[in-house]
C-alpha cells in the first residue's frame, strides 16, 4: 500500500511536470513580449533590451523555464511586469478565499446531494423520487450566475437579510464572514448539489442492482438497511471521483459566483490578470490550479485504496 | 492497476457474460417507460430548439442585430410578444438567433472534443500497454485544465471570442470523450467478436472501424449530449464574464448579462434567456439520460 | 419493524413451505402461472428448468426478494412466518430471511460485498438476528461455520476480503452465511453453475451434508438435471412458468411422464444417442410437442445430416506413462505422418503481478508438447485456469508463446511472416464460447458471416455466405437480420457458419455449448460433429465438461495448471483415467442418476 | 467664468410615466422568479453601514491595474490618488477654478514664460520626508520618462529651477494659458525621488490619505495621513471597492456594503433608489466626452468626406439613449459646457444617413470596411454596438472588436495607433488640445488648427477663450472625430456621507472633504 501510494505520488509529480511544461510554453512563448508589456509600446529598443535582460528573457527557453519552475519550488511566483508586485502573495490570499468558498460550497453540495441522490434512487418510481430527480435536473440546467443574481435580488436587495456581496476576513468578525459567505456558498453548493446528486443517484442505482445487496437482504436486512450497510460505501466510490473532479474545477468554476458576489478570489484574479495581460501572473494561477486539480486527483486515488481493498491488493 | 478509470468501471467487466435466469426475466430487463419519458421530453425540447435555430436562418420576426434606440425596453406588445431589449431589438428574434449561437457553440465544441477524444480513447483501449499509459496520462494532464480556465487563458493569449471559447471548450471536453471511448473500447475488445475478427485476419483498423466505433457510438452520443449541455452553460457563463460571444452577435449568455442591470425594472429581460438556457440544457440532459437508458442495457429502466 | 416469526408449527408434519397458486406478473405478461409446491422439514426438493422457465423468480418470491417490476400473487406459507409471505412487509420478512429461510445465489463472485471482510459479512447475519450475544461469540461461530463448509484455512478466510478468495471458496462462504442461523429452509439458486466441475462436486457435497445434518428443508434450483439428481429427493420440472411434472426424483428421472421432461432428460444425457448415433435433442425426443422446444421453436436440426464417423483411423494414442508430463509429447503423430499441429515445449508467461505473485509472471502454459494429426477430433479438457484457452489463442495465432514452438500446417507460428499468418488464419477458424459476445450486435448476419472473407468478390462472398448458412441450418432471410433477433443456439450456428466460410482445415471450438440451454446443447454438438465430417475438419474442441467432449471427440488432452496431464482415446480415458486429476474430473462430473441409458428410439424426422 | 450650475437632480424626477404599474409587475415577476420567497416583509429600509465609525466605503466602477499613473493612461488611478494621496502645485476645485495646493502662491513673469511658486511650509511626504523644491524639480524633470501620453501636456516646460528650498521656478518656451490647469492634472504631481521604483505598488505623496493596501481589481484602502499639512483629514479610513459590474456596485450600496457609489455609469439602476430617502442621487458635470475617434492618419479616415459620413450616419441621441439611458449632454465639439470657451452650436454634420451614403460615394468608397475597437466596459459596448448599427445602415462595414480595458485597448489604440475607429470617454480637462499633438492616437494633422491653438495658448489670457472657441470650431468642422455626447457624473450617496463633490471637474474623485454625517467622524 505504501508502495502504491509512492507510485501514485511519482505519477503525480510527473504529471505536474508535464503540465508545467505545457503551461510555460502556452503562456511564456506564445504571447508577446513581457518586456514590452512592462515598459509600454513607446519604450526605446535599448530600454527594452535592458528590461529583457532584467527579466531574464534573453536567456534560452530552457533557462527561463528552469528559472520559473525553480522559483515556484522556492515559493516564488515572480514579479508581475504589470504591477511590479510579487505575484505569490496576492495569489496566496486569493487562493485562500476561493478555497474557503469552494470547500464550503462542496460541503453544502454533499450535504444536500447525498441524501437527495439516495432518496431519488430508492424512490425512483414514486412521485417524490421523480420530483427530486427532476429538481436536480433543473438545478443543473440553471446557470450559476442566474441563481446567484436571484439570490442577491431576493435575500440581499429585497429582504436585506444578507450582504449582496463582498468578503469579510474572519479577523473582521466571524459573523460577518459567515454572512458574506452564505449566499455565494448556497449558489455554488446548490448547483454542485444538483450535479453530484445525479451521480449519487446513478451510483446508488448501480449498487442497488448488485448481487451482494440481494445477499444482504437474504441475510435478513430490509432493503433500506441493506443499502445503508452494504450499498452506500460501494456507491461512494464514483461519488468520490466526481466530487474530486468537481472540487478541482470549482477553483476556477467559482469565478462566476465570485463575480456575481464580488468576491475577489482566484477566478476573479485570473480574469483580472488575463484582462491586463499579466501573463506571468496568469501562468502562476494556472499552475496553481492545475497542481491543485492533480493533487485532488491524487488524494482521491489514495482514498480509493483506503475504501476499496481490491485496489490495495492489486497495486501492491 | 493501469489507467485511472474508477474501480467501479472495472468491476462491471467482471459481470458474467451469461445472463442469469433472473436477469432475463427481471433484474436486467429494460423498462422502456422511464427511459422513453426522458427521451421524449428531452428530445422534444432539443428538437424545438434546433427548429428555432434553423428557422432563424431564414426568418426571424425582426432583424436581431440592428439597434433601434426609439424602441427600447418595450414591454410585451402584439408587435413584440416578448418585448424589446435595451438596444430596442425584438426579444423573440434575439432568442431565435441565440439558439443558433448556443447550438453552434455546443456542436462545434462537441465535434472538436469528439475528433480529439474518441481516437485517443480507442487507440488507448485497443493498443493497451505503454500507449495506453501515455495517452491516459496525457488525458489526466488535459483534465487538470478546467474548461473555464482554459477559455480565459486562451482568451488572454489569442483574444476572447466565440471561436476561442469553442476551441477551449472542445479541448477541455476531449478528455472525457477519451475516457468514455477507452472504457467502451476495453469492453468491446474483451468481446469474443473482436477475437473472432482477429482470428479472421482482420487488422486493427478494420476492428476499430467495424466493431469498436459502431459499438461505442452509443456511449459517445450520450457523452456528447452531456458535453453539449455543459458547453451551452459554459457559453452563457463566458458571455457573462466577457469571454464568450462578442457583440453584436446575440447570444443567450449575452442577453442575460445585458439584462442583468435591468433586473429591477425589466426582469423579463433576464427571465427569457434564463429560461431558454435552462430549458435547452435540461432538454440535452434528459436526452442524454434517455439515450443512456436506451443504449446501456445495464442501466435498465433504473434511471 | 417487529419480527413475527412464531413458535414452530404445532404439527411436525406441517410443511416448511407451502406454495399455492403462486403467480408472478411482469409488465410484459405473466411469468409464473400458478404453481403449487410443498416442502416438508428436512426434505430436499429440486426445481428444474431452463432459462426463462420462472424457477428462480419463484424462489425469490418466497423470500420477498422479487424485483420491483415484478409482482407475486397467491398463497405462500413458511413455517414460522405469520400469514401469507406474499402479503408481508419487507421488514416482517426481513426478520425471517437469514433465520427461518436462507438463500444461496448463483454467482459467488458478486454475491459478497467487496469492501467488507468475510468475517464481518458472516457475523452480521447472526448479529442481525441476535442469534449470538456479541461479536466475540460471533467470531467463534464464524470460524466454526467456515470449518463446516470445509474452507481450508478458516482463520485466514475470515480475515480476507472476497476478492482474495476463489469462486469455490466464496460460494462456501455464502453457504456458511446462509446456514449461520440454522434456517428451516435453504434455497439454492443454481449454486454451482458458475463453478468448476471438481469444485461443484465439493460444494454439492457440502450442501447435501449440512442440510442433512441440520434437517433443513432444501429447495435446489438448477438447469442441470445431473446436479439436481445428485441432491434432491423430489423434483419439480418447470417450463414456461408451469410445473409440468412433479414427483420423487427417481420416478421422474426413470419414468418421466411429461414429454418435456422426457426431452429434457434425453437431451441432458450425452450418452444417449438416437438411431443414427446422434445426440437426442428436445425436438427429436419422442412425444415432443412440435414448436415448443425450450430454446425456441426455430431450433431445427440441420439439413444434410450425416452419420457420425467412427474414431479417426490415424489415431495413435500415447499411453502417457512415465516421465514428467512437461517433457512428454502428448498425442504424438505416428512417425510416418506429419502432424497438422505440432507443439513442442510451448509456454506462455503473462507479465505482471496479478494475485500477489510479485515479481514472477503468471504461467498460462508450462512447456506443453503435443501433436494433432489431420482429421483428428481432439478434445482439450480442463477447468478454469488450466491453460486450455491460452493454448487455443496460441494455435489460432491470436497470441504468441513465450517459449517453445508450434507449427500449424508446417508453418512456425513464432516466425511466420504476416502473409503466412494471414494464410494460416484462413486455415484455422474459431467458434467461441459465448454466443452473445461473439457476434457483433451492430452487424447484420451477412456481414458477420462474411467477415473472414478477404479478397473475394461481392457476389462470391454472398454466395458463400448463403452456402455456409444453409450448412448450419439457417435460411437466407437470416442474412439481413441482427444477432439479437436469434436465440442462443441459432447464434452459435451463425458463429459456426462464420468459422466455416474460409473453408478452414482446422476448427477450434472454445466451449461452444457451455452457454447454451441443455436442449440446444445437443443440437449444436450434433451440428459440429456433422460439419467437421462434412468439411473434413480437424477439430480442437475445448471444454470444461468431460461429458460434452466425450460425444464429439475421438481423443482427449486433459489439462491442469498449464500442463497436459494426460492424453488418451476418449473411451479409454473414461474407462480408466490414469492421472489423478483426470480421475477427479471424471468422478466429479455429475451423472444422471436413475436415467435411462437406453438409446431413445424416437421417430426420425 | 461661465459655469453651468451643478445639477443635483433626484432621479424621481426622471421617472417615466406608468412606472408604478411597472413596479408592481416587476415585483410579481420577481416573486415568480424566486418561486416561493416571501416578499411580504420586504420593507426596504436603509441598510446599516458595514463601515466602522470614522470610515467610509465607496463603490467605484473601474479598477486600476496598479498604482503608477506615470505608466498607465487609464483614468482610474488618478481618480483614486490625485489630490487624495498625491498633490500638485495647484488644484482645480469643484467649480473648475484653479486653487493653491502645494504652492501657496505663484507669480508669472511679464513675458509669461516663467512661473515662480512659493511652496507651502511643513509639507511632508507620507514617509515623513519634508517636501522641498528639489522634489518639484525631480518630478518635472522626470516627465520625459512617463510612458503615459498625458505627460506631453507639460512638454512646454524647458526648465525647473530650485530658487530656494521653498521656491521653485518653471520656465516654458512660449506663454501657455493652459499651464496652471495642466499643472493641476496628473503630470503636475509632486513625488519624491526615493520611491520611483515602487510607484506601481507604493505611494508616497503629500495628500491627506495614504494607500494602506491595494488588492488589484478589488479594494484600495486609504488611511488618514495624520501628518497632513492641512491637519488630519475627516476620516480614519476610506475603502474604495471596485465593481466591474454596475449592478453589484449599486447592490452594495443598497445593502449597506458601501456608503456611496460614485461615477455610476448605468443609469438604469437608479430607479430603485427613488423611494428611498436614505439615498440621494446627484448628477454632475464632467469633462468626459464620449468620443468616436477616427484614425485620421490612415485610409479611409484620411478623407474628410468619410469622416463626415461617419458623423452624418450616427444619431448621437440614439447612442445616448442606449448607452446612457438618455442622460448626458449633446455637444458639437470636444468642449464641455463648463469650459469658458463652450459654444452652443449646432452639430455641423447632423444625423442624415442619406448624406452619409452620398459622401461615401463621393469619396469612392461606398462600403468601407472599418476596424472598430471598443473597450470591454458596458457603457462602451453599448455605444459601440449602437454606432456599429448606425454605420452599417449607412453602408459601412464595421468589424467591431471588444478589447479588454485598460490593458489591451490602450495598448492597441492609444499606444500603437492600431485602429481605424474607436470609442472612449476623454475625461481630462481641456483635452481638445490633443488634436494638435502629432503623436496622439487621433493622428490628426491640421496646420491651421495647430496655429490657432498655439496662438490661443500663448496669446493674451483674455483672448484665450475666444481662441479656443475658434479651435474647437475648426476641429468640429473638420470632422476630426465624432463627439457623441458629454457624460453625466452620477453619484448615489447614502445619507451617512457628505463632502463629495458633485461635478467631476478634475481628473480626481476628490475625497479630501468626504466625511460622515452620522457622527461616525
Amino acid at each position: 500500500m505504501i508502495l502504491s501510494i509512492g507510485r501514485r505520488i511519482g505519477v503525480f509529480l510527473l504529471t505536474v511536470f508535464v503540465a508545467s511544461l505545457i503551461i510555460f510554453l502556452l503562456l511564456s512563448v506564445v504571447p508577446g513580449d513581457p518586456a514590452q508589456v512592462a515598459l509600454g509600446v513607446t519604450a526605446t529598443p535599448e530600454a527594452l533590451a535592458a528590461q529583457r535582460a532584467a527579466m531574464g528573457l534573453d536567456q534560452s527557453l530552457l533557462v527561463q523555464y528552469l528559472d520559473w519552475i525553480g522559483g515556484l519550488l522556492a515559493g516564488d511566483f515572480g514579479t508581475s511586469p504589470v504591477t511590479n508586485a510579487p505575484i505569490g502573495a496576492e495569489l496566496l490570499s486569493r487562493l485562500g478565499i476561493t478555497t474557503v468558498l469552494v470547500l464550503c460550497g462542496m460541503a453544502v453540495a454533499l450535504i444536500i446531494a447525498v441524501p437527495l441522490g439516495v432518496v431519488a434512487a430508492v424512490r425512483r418510481k414514486r412521485p417524490d423520487g421523480v420530483l427530486l430527480s427532476a429538481l436536480s435536473q433543473v438545478g443543473i440546467a440553471v446557470p450559476a450566475f442566474l441563481a446567484g443574481l436571484l439570490l442577491i435580488t431576493v435575500f440581499a436587495v429585497q429582504l436585506r437579510w444578507l450582504p449582496a456581496g463582498g468578503w469579510a476576513r474572519p479577523d473582521e468578525g466571524l459573523g460577518s464572514t459567515l454572512a458574506h459567505l452564505l449566499l455565494p456558498v448556497v449558489a455554488l453548493g446548490f448547483v454542485q448539489a444538483a450535479v453530484i446528486s445525479r451521480y449519487v443517484r446513478s451510483s446508488v442505482l448501480d449498487v442497488m442492482q448488485e448481487d451482494y445487496l440481494r445477499t444482504a437482504r437474504g441475510k435478513g436486512f430490509t432493503a433500506p438497511e441493506a443499502l445503508v450497510r452494504h450499498g452506500l460505501r460501494n456507491a461512494a466510490i464514483p461519488v468520490l471521483t466526481i466530487s474530486g473532479v468537481q472540487l478541482g474545477h470549482m477553483l476556477i468554476g467559482a469565478v462566476v459566483v465570485e463575480k456575481v458576489f464580488v468576491i475577489n478570489g482566484l477566478g476573479s484574479m485570473l480574469l483580472e490578470k488575463a484582462a491586463n495581460r499579466d501573463m506571468l501572473a496568469v501562468q502562476g494561477i494556472v499552475m496553481v490550479v492545475v497542481t491543485a486539480v492533480l493533487l485532488i486527483n491524487l488524494v482521491v486515488d489514495v482514498l480509493y485504496t483506503v475504501v476499496d481493498p481490491r485496489l490495495r491488493e492489486a497495486s501492491s | 492497476m493501469t489507467g485511472s478509470a474508477p474501480p467501479h468501471a472495472r468491476a462491471e467487466e467482471r459481470r458474467p457474460a451469461v445472463s442469469s435466469e433472473s436477469g432475463a426475466t427481471g433484474r436486467r430487463r429494460r423498462s422502456w417507460r422511464g427511459g422513453s419519458g426522458n427521451l421524449v421530453t428531452g428530445g422534444t425540447i432539443v428538437v424545438l430548439v434546433v427548429l428555432l435555430a434553423l428557422v432563424s436562418l431564414v426568418w426571424t420576426p425582426y432583424d436581431p442585430i440592428p439597434v433601434n434606440p426609439a424602441g427600447r425596453l418595450l414591454g410585451m406588445t402584439s408587435a413584440h410578444p416578448l418585448g424589446t431589449d435595451l438596444y430596442g431589438r425584438d426579444v423573440v428574434s434575439l432568442l431565435m438567433y441565440g439558439a443558433r449561437i448556443s447550438l453552434l457553440v455546443g456542436v462545434a465544441a462537441v465535434v472538436i472534443a469528439m475528433v480529439i477524444g474518441v481516437p485517443v480513447g480507442v487507440l488507448a483501449g485497443m493498443r493497451g500497454g505503454w500507449v495506453d499509459q501515455v495517452l491516459m496520462r496525457a488525458t489526466d494532464v488535459a483534465l487538470a485544465f478546467p474548461a473555464l480556465l482554459l477559455t480565459i487563458v486562451f482568451g488572454a493569449v489569442w483574444g476572447a471570442g466565440t471561436t476561442t471559447a469553442v476551441i477551449a471548450l472542445g479541448i477541455s471536453a476531449a478528455p472525457s470523450f477519451a475516457r468514455v471511448s477507452r472504457s467502451g473500447t476495453l469492453q468491446i475488445m474483451s468481446r469474443e467478436y473482436v477475437v473472432a475478427a482477429r482470428a479472421a485476419n482482420r487488422g486493427p483498423f478494420w476492428i476499430a472501424t467495424r466493431h469498436v466505433l459502431p459499438n461505442i457510438a452509443g456511449l459517445v452520443i450520450v457523452q456528447s449530449s452531456v458535453a453539449f449541455g455543459i458547453a451551452v452553460l459554459a457559453e452563457a457563463a463566458l458571455s457573462y464574464l466577457g469571454f464568450g460571444t462578442t457583440p453584436p452577435t446575440p447570444s443567450w449568455g449575452r442577453m442575460l448579462q445585458e439584462g442583468q442591470s435591468y433586473l429591477f425594472d425589466h426582469p423579463m429581460l433576464v427571465l427569457w434567456p434564463g429560461i431558454a438556457i435552462a430549458l435547452t440544457v435540461l432538454g440535452l440532459n434528459l436526452l442524454g439520460d434517455g439515450l443512456r437508458d436506451r443504449l446501456d442495457p445495464r442501466a435498465g429502466g433504473a434511471r | 419493524m417487529t419480527a413475527t416469526p412464531t413458535a414452530p408449527p404445532p404439527q411436525a408434519a406441517a410443511p416448511t413451505v407451502r406454495i399455492r397458486d403462486l403467480r408472478i406478473d411482469a409488465a410484459t405478461g405473466t411469468l409464473v402461472h400458478g404453481i403449487d409446491l410443498d416442502i416438508a422439514p428436512g426434505e430436499r426438493v429440486g426445481l428444474i428448468g431452463e432459462s426463462g422457465s420462472g424457477k428462480s423468480i419463484s424462489s425469490y418470491a418466497l423470500l420477498g426478494l422479487l424485483d420491483e417490476q415484478l409482482s407475486a400473487r397467491g398463497d405462500v406459507r413458511i413455517a414460522g412466518v405469520d400469514g401469507n409471505v406474499l402479503d408481508c412487509s419487507d421488514s416482517t420478512l426481513s426478520a425471517a430471511r437469514g433465520r427461518i429461510a436462507s438463500i444461496v445465489f448463483q454467482e459467488p463472485m458478486t454475491a459478497l460485498n467487496p469492501l467488507m471482510r468475510i468475517e464481518a459479512q458472516i457475523a452480521e447475519t447472526m448479529l442481525r438476528h441476535r442469534t449470538v450475544p456479541d461479536r466475540r461469540s460471533a467470531r467463534r461461530a464464524v470460524l466454526e461455520l467456515l470449518a463446516q463448509v470445509k474452507v481450508p484455512d478458516p482463520d485466514r478466510v475470515a480475515r480476507a476480503f472476497p476478492h482474495q478468495l476463489s469462486g469455490g471458496q466464496r460460494q462456501r462462504v455464502v453457504i456458511a452465511m446462509a446456514l449461520a442461523n440454522d434456517p428451516a429452509l435453504l434455497i439454492c439458486d443454481e449454486p454451482t453453475t458458475a463453478l468448476d466441475v471438481t469444485v461443484q462436486a465439493q460444494v454439492l457435497d457440502i450442501i447435501s451434508d449440512l442440510v442433512r445434518d441440520r434437517d433443513t428443508a432444501l429447495l435446489f434450483i438448477s438447469h442441470d438435471l445431473a446436479v439436481v439428481s445428485s441432491v434432491a429427493d423430489r423434483v419439480a420440472v418447470m417450463r414456461h412458468g408451469h410445473i409440468v411434472e412433479h414427483g420423487a426424483t427417481e420416478t421422474v428421472f426413470a419414468a418421466p411422464q411429461h414429454s418435456y421432461t422426457k426431452a429434457l432428460l434425453a437431451a441432458s444425457d450425452l450418452n444417449a444417442a438416437d438411431g443414427r448415433g446422434r445426440l437426442v435433442t428436445v425436438d427429436s425426443a419422442p412425444d415432443s410437442e412440435p414448436g415448443s422446444a425450450p430454446g425456441g421453436s426455430e431450433e431445427r436440426p440441420s439439413a444434410g445430416q450425416r452419420p457420425v464417423v467412427a474414431a479417426s483411423p490415424h489415431l495413435v494414442l500415447d499411453p502417457g506413462e512415465g516421465g514428467s508430463p512437461s517433457a512428454q509429447v502428448f498425442n504424438p503423430a505416428p512417425s510416418d505422418t506429419v502432424p497438422l499441429i505440432r507443439a513442442r515445449g510451448l509456454s506462455r508467461v503473462y507479465p505482471g503481478s496479478r494475485g500477489g505473485h510479485r515479481g514472477e509472471g503468471v504461467h498460462g502454459l508450462r512447456a506443453v508438447s503435443f501433436d494433432v494429426v489431420e482429421g483428428q477430433k481432439l478434445g482439450i479438457v480442463g477447468e478454469s485456469g488450466s491453460g486450455k484457452s491460452t493454448l487455443l489463442r496460441i494455435v489460432a495465432a491470436l497470441d504468441k508463446a513465450t517459449a517453445g514452438g508450434i507449427e500449424v500446417g508446417g508453418t512456425d507460428l513464432g516466425r511466420a511472416s504476416r502473409a503466412e499468418l494471414r494464410r494460416l488464419r484462413e486455415d484455422v477458424a474459431v467458434v467461441f464460447q459465448d454466443p452473445m459476445s461473439s457476434l457483433d450486435p451492430r452487424m447484420k448476419v451477412s456481414a458477420i458471416v462474411s467477415e473472414p472473407l478477404r479478397g473475394v468478390g461481392r457476389a462470391e462472398a454472398a454466395e458463400r455466405t448463403r452456402e455456409v448458412l444453409a450448412a448450419v441450418g439457417l435460411d437466407d432471410d437470416a442474412l439481413t437480420r441482427f444477432p439479437h433477433q436469434f436465440s442462443g443456439g441459432q447464434r452459435q450456428r451463425i458463429s459456426i457458419a462464420r468459422a466455416l466460410i474460409t473453408r478452414p482445415r482446422i476448427l477450434i471450438a472454445d466451449e461452444p455449448v457451455s452457454a447454451l440451454d441443455v436442449s440446444v446443447r445437443a443440437q449444436v454438438l450434433n451440428l459440429i460433429a456433422d460439419l467437421s465430417d462434412q468439411y473434413d475438419l480437424t477439430l480442437l474442441f475445448i471444454s470444461h465438461d468431460l461429458g460434452v467432449v466425450r460425444h464429439v471427440c475421438d481423443a482427449l488432452l486433459v489439462m491442469s495448471s498449464g500442463e497436459i496431464v494426460e492424453s488418451r482415446g476418449t473411451a479409454d480415458l473414461y474407462a480408466a483415467p490414469r492421472h489423478r486429476f483426470t480421475a477427479d474430473l471424471v468422478s466429479a462430473t455429475p451423472t444422471l442418476k436413475y436415467a435411462r441409458t437406453t438409446v431413445v428410439t424416437g421417430e426420425d424426422r | 467664468m461661465n459655469r453651468a450650475p451643478a445639477r443635483p437632480t433626484s432621479a424621481r424626477g426622471r421617472r417615466a410615466p406608468g412606472s408604478i404599474r411597472g413596479k408592481r409587475r416587476r415585483n410579481i415577476v420577481l416573486l415568480v422568479l424566486t418561486l416561493m420567497l416571501p416578499l411580504a416583509g420586504c420593507a426596504v429600509g436603509p441598510a446599516p453601514s458595514a463601515s466602522a465609525p470614522g470610515e467610509v466605503t465607496i463603490a467605484l466602477s473601474r479598477a486600476p491595474a496598479h498604482l503608477d499613473y506615470t505608466r498607465d493612461a487609464g483614468a482610474s488611478i488618478a481618480q483614486a490618488l490625485l489630490y487624495n494621496v498625491y498633490e500638485t502645485l495647484v488644484k482645480v476645485d469643484d467649480e473648475g477654478r484653479i486653487q493653491p495646493l502645494l504652492a501657496e502662491s505663484w507669480t508669472v513673469s511679464a513675458d509669461r514664460t516663467a512661473y515662480t511658486f512659493e511652496l507651502r511650509d511643513g509639507v511632508r511626504f507620507s514617509d515623513g520626508r519634508p517636501m522641498t523644491a528639489d522634489d518639484v524639480k525631480f518630478s518635472f524633470d522626470r516627465l520625459p520618462e512617463w510612458t503615459n501620453g498625458v505627460a506631453k501636456n507639460l512638454s512646454g516646460i524647458t526648465a525647473t529651477e530650485v530658487v530656494a528650498p521653498d521656491v521653485v521656478r518653471i520656465r516654458i518656451a512660449e506663454p501657455d494659458n493652459a499651464l496652471l490647469t495642466t499643472l493641476a492634472t496628473r503630470p503636475g504631481t509632486i513625488y519624491p525621488e526615493n520611491d520611483v521604483d515602487r510607484l506601481t505598488t507604493r505611494t508616497n505623496g503629500t495628500g491627506p490619505y495614504v494607500v494602506e493596501s491595494y488588492d488589484p481589481g478589488a479594494t484600495m484602502r486609504l488611511v488618514a495621513n495624520d501628518d497632513y499639512w492641512g491637519g488630519p483629514p475627516p476620516l480614519r479610513r476610506i475603502t474604495l471597492d471596485y465593481y466591474t459590474d454596475p449592478t453589484a456596485q449599486t447592490n452594495a450600496l443598497m445593502t449597506g456594503g458601501a456608503d456611496a457609489a460614485l461615477g455610476v455609469d448605468a443609469p438604469q439602476l437608479l430607479p430603485q433608489f427613488d423611494d428611498t430617502p436614505a439615498f440621494r442621487v446627484t448628477t454632475g458635470t464632467t469633462n468626459g466626452e464620449m468620443v468616436l475617434s477616427m484614425n485620421n492618419r490612415t485610409a479611409p479616415f484620411d478623407d474628410k468626406r468619410v469622416r463626415q459620413a461617419v458623423i452624418h450616419a450616427i444619431d448621437a441621441n440614439g447612442v445616448r439613449a442606449v448607452a446612457a439611458e438618455g442622460r448626458g449632454t449633446m455637444i458639437s465639439s470636444m468642449v464641455p459646457p463648463t469650459d469658458p470657451w463652450y459654444e452652443d452650436r449646432p452639430e455641423p454634420y447632423p444625423y442624415d444617413p442619406e448624406r452619409a451614403r452620398q459622401l461615401l460615394a463621393e469619396a469612392g468608397t461606398p462600403h468601407p470596411t472599418i476596424s472598430f475597437k471598443v473597450p470591454n466596459l458596458p457603457q462602451y459596448v453599448r455605444t459601440g454596438q449602437t454606432v456599429q448599427s448606425y454605420l452599417e445602415a449607412a453602408g459601412f462595414r464595421v468589424d467591431m472588436r471588444i478589447l479588454e480595458f485598460p490593458a489591451v485597448w490602450l495598448g492597441e489604440v492609444l499606444t500603437s495607433h492600431d485602429y481605424q475607429l474607436a470609442v472612449i470617454i476623454h475625461a481630462e480637462p481641456q483635452d481638445i488640445r490633443q488634436f494638435s499633438n502629432p503623436n496622439y492616437y487621433f493622428g490628426y494633422q491640421n496646420a491651421q488648427a495647430d496655429a490657432v491653438l498655439a496662438e490661443a495658448r500663448s496669446g493674451p489670457p483674455e483672448d484665450y477663450a475666444a481662441g479656443m472657441r475658434r479651435y474647437a470650431r475648426i476641429i468640429a468642422d473638420d470632422a476630426a472625430a465624432g463627439f457623441l455626447y458629454l457624460t453625466d457624473w452620477i453619484d448615489i450617496l447614502s445619507d451617512r456621507v457628505t463632502g463629495v463633490p458633485t461635478n467631476a471637474s478634475s481628473e480626481s474623485i476628490d475625497l479630501t472633504r468626504l466625511s460622515r454625517t452620522d457622527g461616525g467622524s
